[in-house]
């Protein structure tokens, strides 16, 4: 289904433009705006991919939390990043993405080709994931059989970065303003 | 139960940290938290037994054997480290409780306490685990405990700190993620044990050199190799003393580690040093992260983060060592990771009282501390001189076995190198050691820091020197873990 | 490889580069993190495509059917989006307190201040 | 009591002396009674070893092992009891002479002085006891840390100065130079032991022989030889005790003996006589002899001058090891002894006319002769030593080395000792002269006799061993022929 | 906009059944998309929308930050209880088959606990980030 792939190489192309603008824009609002864009536009990529739960969370989180917690930020922090002398692009930060993205290109010059169903990642650990569960676990969802039985480690991995973060974000901003003031001042 | 050791040690914090972060004051999750790394620490030598006896333990998570679930493989190598990071949460914790109680306040303590254990959950996940992508799990639980704890200091300084750390162990982790993901793409696979037995067959493929890059530098962004390290003098320099104690002697280690197991394990020596460049890459990075972080820190005014460039030169004597790429210099890495994580910890800890009690870390404050404060100071002099590498302490021991295994390869230059930085080390110690020595200081009155500081930082003291005097414990495992990495790592 | 699938990955590169680059050259904090979260976020589309099958059905078990696109990346992108969503609160968070404490969100204007960033 | 268990001892009791003096520094007399007995009851334990070495019982202790195959372990040959016994047998000197000095001058922190001073000669005894290259390195090491309080121990600025120039050089030699070269010996031989014979012969490609010997000379800087004498007169700064326990009781007697070991048991004479170039050595601690005597010559100030005489005759001492004609080495061994019996004496005058007359410089010593008889008469003893006049210890060791000078027809050691001497007579004798036979130019400021008593006792008695030596040096000769085997 | 009274009786229409929405895709994740983590988030929106209309204060009153925290710990805990029994059941850590006689069975209820855990500690702690950045700004 060549369809699937258009889409896919046209939503990037999307996203592509999308971040350019917001590597340019001035306003961070707007940035942050476009951002929640962005992630919508990319949970409809991973859709496009087959992958319904990423999709699913990248909504929720990238168009919905992420971008919450950011404009909540900037309702404290302010909204316009001060337009700079250095408008023209900075050379080190250029260099290195240079460097990174050669290499990465080339990285790719050797990658099995894109969906073929018979690349070393679907023939060596995933078959099992796949024709197996079903007798072993026997839940429809594959995602959900593996996140929270096969690999349920990972998960409650996963669980503790939440909860870290939790922990941390009560740590640097729980209501506690008039201490810091003086402690840091 | 001995058979669960491996998740046992992890499991301890696991349940600590949630409980912790829900108690009240300061003393109750403190009391917690110390008891948690005790019988971690217990769990992690038990196990280092183990691992003496069978060569090698595994531990298959949730029942799903590797790889398609995700395994715990313990070898001499993490095994050794895992005593290493509880051994020093066990000293760091007791330690903390006065440090905390000035610096963060009670009121934030329980919080404080829990982000602790979820750092030590970390790096033991980290160091325990035989899974590329786990890895990257605990790295970040890991990391974000520790971005909070560096932001906990004092100083306003510490926020800024503590997101540039943010921004770079960011980027360094999902570089590696980047890394594991070619990975995966070749092979299929994640677990470490089935990567290192797949890779061989396609490792001339531009993929996986890509790869290798990628995870190399990713990890040298989080364990501050020469070019990379610019995040770690502020973080060390402004979190609170406790933490900054454990950190500088953990934190880094576990990145080390899991360069070492890369490097040796998963792609292994052919690989990392036949097919590509590793050596010629990391021996001058290394070099010049010696000889520039040294000569740096001779002229810090603040101990701290003189201790901090310091690490950074002693991260380069540890890649050094793992760069030569044969077992001895292997050896010398091991040795030089648990026996830096002995003395950097002393030293931290040592000035974490000198803070508590002069409320300041600058050389100023350092004056004639052998009159007010003589056994901290003593604790400093001692630390020092096992940094230096003075002979009955650690320092000597890891200095030894580094400049052997750089004779064996015949290559002066290095030796020339490793003893200039040691003289250098003479430098920044000794000034400071004058200062508390000879200095004046302010108030002559003799104010030595409390029992609850010295205890803990005396035991780390007595144990640079009992590890530099009897080193049967460490060289002989360390000895057994390079010879297991040498072989690919997989059981002797 | 060939086609399109070229074309995929090049996007996924560039995009990654962008965030890259944000990160390193914004000064606004906020907009740091931003760039975090798309460099971040072009990585899960690597994954994502690596995982992908053409014509293969998403991982949903129904009878019949046998292809299926492959789980694996799916579970491992959703732990990295949950690790992604906590750096950025946690870096949000830090440039709250740090405007508290600076009074701004400039890296240019904290370099200024101490150099300490 | 086995002479295993006293060899120990030598090691513990010095130690816990230490920790005893630390803690009864409240009580000056009880400090200073427990210097004195653990002192007493060192010298004691040494003479038992030489017992059981001279009675041929096995003597070795093995403590844990640091580096695989190296342990930390402990015996004796004769040129360690010789070493210990003068270290020894000089502290219990040297503390009488101390308590005198540091009472007459009250010193700060005389407790942290004695306790440092037997922390010193704890690492003498573990120098001169070490089986093994690395045991003798740590206590090494252990000498250097331990006498750094006492070189600063006056504490102002030019303490730290010289401070910094004695650990400076020390460390930076030891480190950069010494451990380099043990570790090579350990990588060519896979052994660090002291063999009869030595332990390279054959493991190393002959330049790098060279290159690992030139390391040792430099990386023992105790040993004082140029350029890396620099150390011992910054040094001066120090107390006159320490300056003794520098000079003649430890510290740069630790330095050539362990030259010997290195010479007599890791090349072995033998196999370092092939060693290509070996002869540089001899010809760097010739030139030591010759410049350090120069110097001295221009010296106004008693200690410094006393200094380089010291550098000048530990130049004898490397110069015969090097010169390795089985005499030579005999003779380098026992000059370790007479040296340090005539400097400590030269010491403990310059300090008694110190204590009494507060005089530092050679031109305040004219007619003080009539003042402090007793004391210059020792001066004079000590002197003479030096230039190695007959009936003094001088003479015996230098003897020797110019009869090692003759086996090999090595001209150019004759040619130094014979022009060192003549400098040596030149910057001693006036002073001896004029402190009898010129007037007092300036009354001195205070009427003074002789220093304190016991100051006095010790000098006469040091001096009175200088002489005896000459007479009675048989037991140590016959002890220290065995070194290479038996009388030539 | 805590002014509008359209927006607020719409809004109190929309919550409860964005609840429901959530809960749905809480149990309802072995057959179709979603799970735990996904739910939590809705279920969190579901309060971040009341935020928005209702002001923050009188959402504390509802979910106060205390018991948020409570919640968030206790899932932690029961993700990693469901390992501890298991391990007391003879098998492995999270090995469900030792949950129930039945292996697949065990799996269920193994599966359905973790999420559950999961749903738990994200609902709770998207909540309290909410909270503590939107409290940030008002005058503590």
């Amino acid at each position: 289904m060549m369809l699937e792939q258009w889409i896919d190489v046209f939503l990037l192309g999307f996203l592509a433009v999308i971040s350019i603008t917001v590597l340019r824009i001035r306003d961070v609002f707007t940035a942050v705006m476009l951002f929640g864009i962005y992630s919508l536009t990319s949970a409809s990529l991973f859709m496009v991919l087959d992958a319904a739960d990423v999709a699913f969370t990248e909504a929720a989180v990238g168009a919905g939390i992420s971008t919450i917690l950011m404009l909540a930020t900037l309702s404290l922090t302010g909204r316009k990043e001060k337009s700079l002398v250095k408008r023209k692009v900075a050379i080190l930060p250029l260099l290195v993405v240079t460097v990174t993205g050669a290499t990465l290109v080339y990285g790719i010059r050797d990658l099995p080709p894109f969906g073929a169903a018979d690349n070393p990642v679907h023939v060596h650990v995933a078959p099992r994931y796949i024709h197996q569960s079903a007798e072993e676990i026997d839940v429809p969802n594959l995602v959900t059989g593996v996140l929270a039985s096969y690999r349920g480690f990972d998960t409650l991995g996963e669980v503790v970065v939440i909860f870290t973060a939790g922990v941390g974000v009560l740590l640097l901003i729980g209501r506690r303003r008039r201490r810091e003031k003086n402690t840091n001042e | 139960m001995l058979m669960h050791l491996p998740v046992l040690i992890i499991l301890a914090p696991l349940l600590g940290a949630p409980l912790a972060a829900l108690m009240r004051g300061s003393n109750w999750p403190w009391l917690l938290a110390t008891l948690i790394c005790w019988f971690s620490l217990l769990c992690s030598i038990l196990l280092l037994m183990q691992v003496n006896s069978q060569g090698e333990v595994i531990y298959i998570m949730g029942g799903w054997e590797a790889p398609w679930g995700i395994e715990y493989r313990l070898d001499f190598a993490n095994a050794l480290l895992l005593v290493l990071i509880t051994g020093l949460a066990s000293v760091v914790l007791p330690y903390a409780r006065l440090s905390v109680e000035q610096e963060v306040g009670e009121e934030r303590s329980p919080l404080f306490y829990a982000a602790l254990l979820l750092l030590i959950l970390g790096l033991c996940g980290i160091t325990a685990t035989g899974d590329a992508f786990n890895v990257f799990v605990f790295l970040e639980v890991s990391s974000l405990a520790t971005y909070t704890l560096i932001a906990m200091g004092r100083d306003r300084r510490a926020l800024t700190a503590s997101f540039t750390y943010l921004i770079m162990g960011t980027i360094g982790a999902t570089f590696y993620l980047i890394g594991v993901g070619f990975l995966y793409v070749m092979t299929g696979t994640l677990n470490m044990a089935d990567l290192a037995e797949r890779l061989p067959a396609i490792s001339d493929s531009s993929t996986v050199r890509t790869a290798f890059a990628f995870i190399v530098t990713g990890i040298c962004l989080k364990l501050a190799l020469f070019p990379l390290h610019l995040w770690l003098p502020n973080a060390y320099t402004y979190s609170p003393s406790a933490v900054t104690a454990f950190l500088a002697a953990t934190a880094t280690k576990v990145a080390v580690y899991v360069l070492i197991r890369f490097v040796f394990t998963i792609f292994g020596v052919d690989f990392s040093f036949g097919m590509e460049p590793l050596a010629e890459v990391l021996i001058p990075l290394s070099v010049i992260g010696i000889l520039s972080a040294s000569t740096v820190s001779v002229t810090q005014p603040n101990i701290k983060r003189m201790l901090a460039y310091s690490s950074v030169a002693q991260i380069g004597y540890i890649v050094l060592g793992l760069a030569m790429g044969t077992a001895m210099g292997l050896t010398a890495a091991l040795l030089h990771m648990f026996n830096h994580g002995l003395m950097k910890g002393a030293l931290f800890m040592v000035m974490g009282a000198v803070a508590y009690r002069m409320g300041g870390t600058e050389i100023y404050d350092m004056k004639g501390l052998a009159k007010t404060m003589p056994l901290t100071f003593w604790a400093f002099v001692l630390g020092g001189l096992s940094l230096i590498g003075v002979p009955l302490t650690v320092g000597f021991v890891s200095k030894w076995h580094l400049i052997l295994a750089a004779l064996e390869l015949g290559w002066w230059p290095i030796v020339i190198v490793i003893l200039a930085g040691s003289m250098l080390a003479v430098l920044y110690i000794g000034r400071v050691i004058e200062a508390g020595f000879f200095g004046q200081p302010a108030d002559t009155t003799r104010r030595e820091a409390p029992m609850g500081m010295l205890v803990p930082l005396w035991i780390l003291v007595i144990a640079n020197i009992w590890f530099g005097i009897d080193t049967r414990l460490t060289v002989d495992i360390a000895v057994a873990a390079a010879a297991q990495l040498m072989a690919g790592g997989v059981a002797l | 490889m060939s086609g399109l699938g070229v074309w995929n990955y090049v996007i996924i590169i560039f995009l990654m580069m962008i965030g890259l680059y944000m990160v390193m050259s914004c000064s606004s904090l906020v907009k740091k993190l931003i760039g975090l979260n798309v460099f971040q976020t072009s990585v899960f589309f690597l994954y994502i495509s690596f995982g992908y099958v053409d014509g293969g059905a998403g991982p949903l078990l129904i009878e019949g059917v046998t292809l299926y696109s492959n789980p694996l990346p799916h579970v491992l992108i959703l732990t990295a989006i949950v690790v992604g969503v906590a750096t950025t609160a946690v870096g949000l968070a830090l440039s709250i307190r740090i405007k508290e404490s600076f009074g701004t969100i400039e890296e240019d204007d904290l370099h200024k201040m101490d150099s300490s960033i | 009591m086995t002479a295993n268990t006293a060899l120990l001892l030598t090691l513990i009791v010095p130690l816990l002396g230490s920790v005893l003096i630390g803690l009864t520094g409240r009580w000056p007399n009880l400090r200073e009674t427990v210097t004195l007995i653990t002192a007493i009851s060192l010298f004691a334990l040494v003479i038992r070893v030489l017992m059981g070495l001279n009675a041929g019982e096995a003597i070795g202790v093995e403590l844990v092992t640091v580096i695989s195959g190296v342990p930390i372990a402990f015996n004796t040959e004769p040129l360690s009891i010789l070493f210990a016994m003068i270290a020894s047998g000089l502290w219990i000197v040297t503390s009488v002479y101390a308590i005198g000095y540091m009472r007459g001058t009250n010193e700060i922190n005389q407790t942290r002085f004695y306790v440092c001073f037997a922390l010193a000669l704890f690492g003498a005894m573990g120098v001169a006891f070490s089986a093994n290259l690395l045991t003798l390195f740590i206590f090494y090491e252990v000498l250097t840390l331990s006498t750094y309080p006492l070189v600063t121990h006056k504490g102002d600025d030019k303490a730290k100065a010289g401070g910094r120039t004695y650990l400076a050089i020390l460390m930076t030699t030891s480190m950069v130079f010494l451990l380099p070269a043990i570790i090579w010996t350990y990588v060519a031989a896979g052994t660090l032991d002291f063999v009869p014979g030595g332990i390279l012969q054959g493991n190393l490609a002959a330049g790098s022989a060279t290159l690992l010997l030139l390391l040792f000379l430099f990386g023992v800087a105790k040993a004082a030889v140029m350029p890396v004498h620099r150390w011992l007169p910054a040094a001066m700064v120090a107390p006159t005790p320490v300056s003794a326990l520098l000079h003649a009781v430890a510290v740069v007697k630790a330095g050539v003996f362990t030259l010997i070991k290195v010479v007599v048991y890791i090349f072995g004479t033998d196999y370092l006589a092939e060693v290509p170039y070996e002869s540089i050595a001899v010809y760097l601690a010739g030139f030591t002899v010759i410049a350090a005597s120069c110097v001295a010559l221009r010296q106004t100030n008693i200690k410094r001058l006393l200094a380089y005489s010291t550098i000048g005759q530990l130049g004898y001492i490397v110069m015969a090891t090097m010169a390795l004609a089985p005499f030579s080495e005999i003779g380098a061994a026992i000059h370790i002894a007479a040296h340090a019996f005539g400097k400590i004496t030269l010491f403990f005058t310059a300090g008694a006319i110190y204590v009494a007359s507060k005089k530092t410089e050679i031109s305040q010593l004219n007619g003080i002769g009539w003042r402090m008889p007793y004391t210059m008469a020792a001066f004079a003893v000590g002197a003479l030593s030096m230039i190695g006049v007959p009936p003094t210890a001088g003479f015996v060791s230098k003897w020797f080395i110019i009869a090692g000078a003759f086996q090999l027809d090595n001209y150019f050691v004759l040619v130094v000792l014979i022009i060192s001497t003549a400098l040596n007579a030149a910057y001693f004798l006036p002073i001896i002269f004029n402190a009898f036979f010129k007037a007092e130019d300036v009354t001195p400021v205070k009427d003074h006799g002789e220093a304190p008593v016991n100051m006095v006792m010790a000098l006469s008695f040091t001096a009175m061993l200088t002489i005896l030596f000459f007479f009675f040096n048989g037991p140590v000769l016959d002890l220290e022929t065995q070194i290479v085997g038996g009388m030539p | 906009m805590s002014d509008h009274l359209i927006l607020r009786i719409v809004g109190k229409f929309l919550i409860p059944y964005i609840m429901l929405f959530a809960l749905y895709v809480q149990f309802h994740g072995d057959f179709g998309p979603g799970g735990g983590f996904q739910a939590g988030v809705i279920f969190a929106s579901a309060f971040v929308i009341h935020t928005l209309l209702f002001g923050l204060e009188s959402t504390l009153r509802i979910a106060p930050p205390a018991v948020l925290k409570v919640i968030a710990a206790s899932g932690v805990l029961l993700y990693a209880g469901v390992g501890v029994v298991s391990l007391f059941a003879g098998g492995n850590f999270l090995d469900y088959d030792y949950l129930a006689a039945d292996p697949i069975a065990g799996q269920h209820i193994g599966i359905m606990l973790v999420e559950f855990g999961v749903g738990l500690t994200v609902t709770s702690v998207m909540m309290l980030l909410f909270f503590t950045f939107a409290g940030r700004g008002e005058p503590a």
